[in-house]
């Protein structure tokens, strides 16, 4: 039990795909315009992930090595065209928010990446767990980013409390929300991460030395 | 026909530039731009592998899944084209031009998860006609795209190589300050967004 | 009902016909590699450091498959990958102790200060300027040039001078490069006791620079049991291959600049 | 399997074979899902754009150009009501899809917003509630008639003010058929 605990903390935290391994970049610019955007990419992201990671660890011995990369594709492609479809058909508004990028998660490089760097080499249980624990990753970042672009950019925290609550006079700065803003959101948010993980650190190695 | 080619050719590339606004492609895009000269090989590849995917889609569209009703597995049939077309070219290259294939190395693979070839071939059949001209704006719009690829990612190499010399905050270097100077990049994008031809 | 029977039949034919492309594709283009080079390259530590001096760690193994290398070259490879190399290439196994990189100097904030710096944090520019604002002219100034080149996180500047976390070091050499004054060098892994200090001013004007300088007053020499401490031109060095750790210098130096890793 | 190639072949087409089932299995659930409630929001839409649709026929008409769908409501007696037609104006993000009723004389009983993809803040004041609902009431071709654009988001306007008056062209092309 433990090494799945773990291989989830090492896939969430120690290498989050998208601060540490900057990985899956396109739908983490593209789809936290709302919090709630950002949230319903991340689980959809992590479906995908725990699925395609299981069934291709799975099959992982019986994929030559000259089709591995066109196999674990169409694979993962299955699993996102069917969480496509059960999206349109009981959750029409994840569909109107997210659009073209459901799609766009069978290329998106985190899935792809986990497959071929973890799913294959591993059983299917500890795939699963990566898959969530990636899964989990995304998701934290996705939402954090989403929140910080829906804060500043519509005044709004999921869609409800308006911004004038928590700062007097605020006005929502509509740049958060084009596509420029993204990427200097994301920018900031990855500086930020960086600042703790080295200050973390520092405070670690300092801690040993006094051991 | 030709000008509605010609103004299909420029939306793509600066009007819905697939890096500054759209977010196609942002993978690579940060992580091939340190070098132009990788950035160059990388946007010739790219661009040679969405050109032709675009066709070989919309192909595939027009006399397989449309006729057999099969729509809802675009994506699906895509990505096996496009996957198969990069593994194809990584074959080739490594037989014919072992040089360029070293020096692309990691960054062939992952055109496969490019989110601009998926993306382009999914744009290029959205309201569909089975006509040629259809036919010829979905080729010239994937290679258009392609192009606003190659440019955005050309452009983007020099303004990372004025970035090397800047020492920013520590937590600021590598990756946040390509972000932000990148937001920066699509605030000048963001001026085209208003043209409507 | 009937578009499952198309998708499927379809999709097995496109499967089949891209399958079969590949596959024949695969033979035709086959180049003729080298089966030991995939091999070499799968032992790789791949962090493409270049401690070994070529561009990276696929280039490192084609040379030494065209036998320009030889497999101690690599630094931070694990000892099991390394004697399957060898075997690999038929060349005798090498043990090769592993070093870790190691700052020569403790002194930071007890180095008394020439004037006060407040330009860019570079070392290598502080070092431009009349040699750092340290007195001790090759003292570390802390900036942290070594902290930024190295990949692993292994070196930290606490209280103003550079320290290496052995464990986390891949002896990649980044941080040797990136020191402006030299001040790292690499020692075997096991090395227990350690000088941390390479002042070669004379006593009176180290006493004056910093409360740790070697003064070169060669108790440390003398009480060595089996003459692993030599004081050359004012600084002690310990010669890692005779020293048996004993910790002897360490308590006889008034300095204290003989550490304990 | 001694021959390579084949076996490369066999193993991508099972892969492929076996994903397009699993897919076109979920297709063929949730097919009659989606349909009813794509069907259901369009009724909901024309509803809240034109009450009395729910007690009249609607008779499907030939629809052109940006006009998607033209949909003619006749009472018991076949006499015409008015209709509600789907319009596309192309706007400053891109297509704006507009619904709207508008009785056989050309005046407009309601208006209603599908689908846009305006800026946000920007463009959308001009999809917005305000200025659509300053559509009810006036009669096409809006121009004219009284209806002046949202400051700030003139392109958005100008197309939903076309859209709409397209939408009268046709309707006065059927009303003469």
């Amino acid at each position: 039990m433990k090494k799945y605990l773990e291989i989830l903390k090492d896939a969430a935290i120690t290498k989050n795909p998208t601060f540490v391994q900057l990985l899956g970049m396109c739908p983490t610019l593209a789809v936290t315009t709302s919090l709630l955007n950002g949230l319903s990419m991340g689980v959809a992201v992590t479906v995908v992930l725990i699925c395609s990671g299981t069934i291709i660890s799975l099959l992982r011995r019986l994929i030559p090595d000259s089709v591995r990369i066109a196999s674990y594709i169409v694979i993962i492609s299955a699993f996102v065209t069917a969480v496509q479809l059960v999206i349109r058909a009981y959750l029409p508004a994840v569909d109107a928010a997210l659009g073209i990028f459901i799609p766009l998660i069978v290329v998106n490089c985190i899935v792809l990446g986990r497959a071929e760097a973890f799913a294959s080499k591993h059983t299917p249980g500890e795939a699963a767990v990566d898959g969530l624990g990636s899964g989990l990753g995304f998701t934290v970042a996705l939402a954090l980013v989403g929140f910080v672009r829906e804060f500043l950019g519509s005044g709004t925290i999921l869609g409800g409390t308006p911004l004038e609550l928590a700062i007097p006079f605020a006005k929502p700065m509509l740049f958060f929300v084009l596509p420029a803003g993204a990427f200097v959101t994301l920018g900031f948010v990855i500086a930020a991460v960086n600042a703790l993980r080295r200050a973390s650190e520092k405070r670690r190695f300092e801690k040993e030395k006094k051991l | 026909m030709i000008t509605k080619l010609l103004l299909i050719l420029f939306t793509a590339i600066f009007i819905e530039n697939y890096i500054f606004s759209k977010f196609y492609g942002v993978c690579p895009f940060l992580g091939v731009s340190k070098d132009p000269a990788t950035a160059v090989g990388m946007g010739l590849a790219v661009t040679g592998v969405m050109t032709v995917s675009g066709a070989a889609t919309w192909l595939l569209y027009r006399f397989v899944l449309v006729p057999f009703g099969l729509t809802y597995l675009d994506t699906l049939a895509f990505i096996l084209v496009i996957a198969a077309l990069v593994q194809a070219l990584e074959l080739f290259l490594k037989k014919m031009i072992p040089s360029l294939y070293r020096a692309l190395g990691i960054y062939l693979p992952l055109i496969t998860t490019n989110c601009a070839v998926l993306g382009a071939a999914l744009t290029g059949i959205s309201d569909f006609e089975g006509t040629l001209e259809h036919f010829a704006s979905a080729v010239v719009y994937s290679f258009g795209s392609a192009l606003g690829f190659l440019f955005a990612i050309v452009l983007f190499a020099g303004v990372r190589k004025r970035l090397e010399s800047a020492l920013p905050p520590k937590a600021f270097q590598g990756i946040p300050l390509a972000l932000i100077s990148a937001g920066l990049v699509a605030i000048a994008f963001s001026g085209f967004s208003g043209m409507r031809f | 009902m009937e578009h499952i029977f198309y998708a499927v039949l379809w999709f097995l034919v496109l499967g089949g016909l891209f399958g079969s492309g590949l596959a024949f594709l695969a033979k035709k283009f086959a180049v003729k590699t080298d089966e030991r080079e995939e091999r070499v390259k799968a032992l790789m530590p791949g962090a493409n450091c270049g401690g070994c001096g070529f561009a990276g760690c696929s280039s490192f193994a084609e040379a030494l498959l065209r036998g320009e290398a030889t497999p101690d070259g690599c630094g931070s490879m694990d000892t099991e990958a390394r004697d399957e190399i060898c075997d690999l290439l038929g060349l005798p196994r090498m043990t090769v102790e592993k070093k870790v990189a190691h700052v020569m100097c403790s002194g930071g904030c007890r180095a008394k200060e020439k004037y006060l710096y407040e330009g860019i944090r570079d070392c290598r520019i502080a070092a431009s300027l009349a040699g750092g604002n340290k007195l001790c002219h090759n003292g570390c100034t802390g900036l942290g040039n070594c902290e930024r080149a190295c990949e692993y996180h292994a070196l930290h500047v606490i209280d103003g001078v550079a320290q290496v976390e052995k464990d986390k070091c891949h002896s990649c050499g980044a941080c040797v490069k990136a020191c402006p004054k030299g001040l790292i060098v690499m020692i075997p892994e096991k090395a227990v006791y350690a000088v941390q200090c390479s002042s070669h001013e004379k006593p009176k004007d180290v006493m004056r620079a910093c409360e740790v300088g070697c003064i070169g007053c060669k108790k440390c020499e003398k009480v060595c049991p089996n003459g692993a401490v030599t004081v050359t031109d004012g600084v002690a060095e310990i010669d890692q291959t005779k020293c048996t750790s004993c910790g002897l210098c360490a308590e006889a130096c008034p300095r204290g600049c003989i550490v304990k890793l | 399997m001694k021959n390579p190639i084949l076996r490369t072949a066999l193993t991508l087409l099972l892969i492929c074979g076996v994903c397009a089932g699993l897919v076109a299995a979920v297709y063929h659930v949730t097919l009659p899902v989606t349909t009813a409630r794509e069907a259901e929001a369009e009724k909901a839409l024309v509803l809240s754009v034109y009450p009395e649709a729910a007690s009249l026929q609607a008779k499907e008409l030939e629809a052109k150009g940006n006009v998607e769908k033209l949909t003619a409501y006749l009472d018991g007696e076949g006499k015409l009501c008015g209709f509600v037609g789907i319009v596309c104006g192309a706007g400053f993000g891109g297509d704006i899809r507009l619904v709207i009723a508008v009785t056989p004389e050309g005046k407009i009983l309601g208006a209603g917003v599908q689908e846009h993809s305006e800026t946000p803040g920007v463009g959308s004041r001009a999809v917005g509630g305000d200025f659509i609902a300053s559509l009810t009431g006036a009669s096409l071709p809006v121009g004219e008639n009284g209806v002046d654009s949202v400051s700030g988001a003139t392109i958005s306007s100008r197309a939903v003010m076309a859209a709409a008056d397209e939408l009268l062209s046709l309707i006065r092309e059927e009303g003469k058929a």
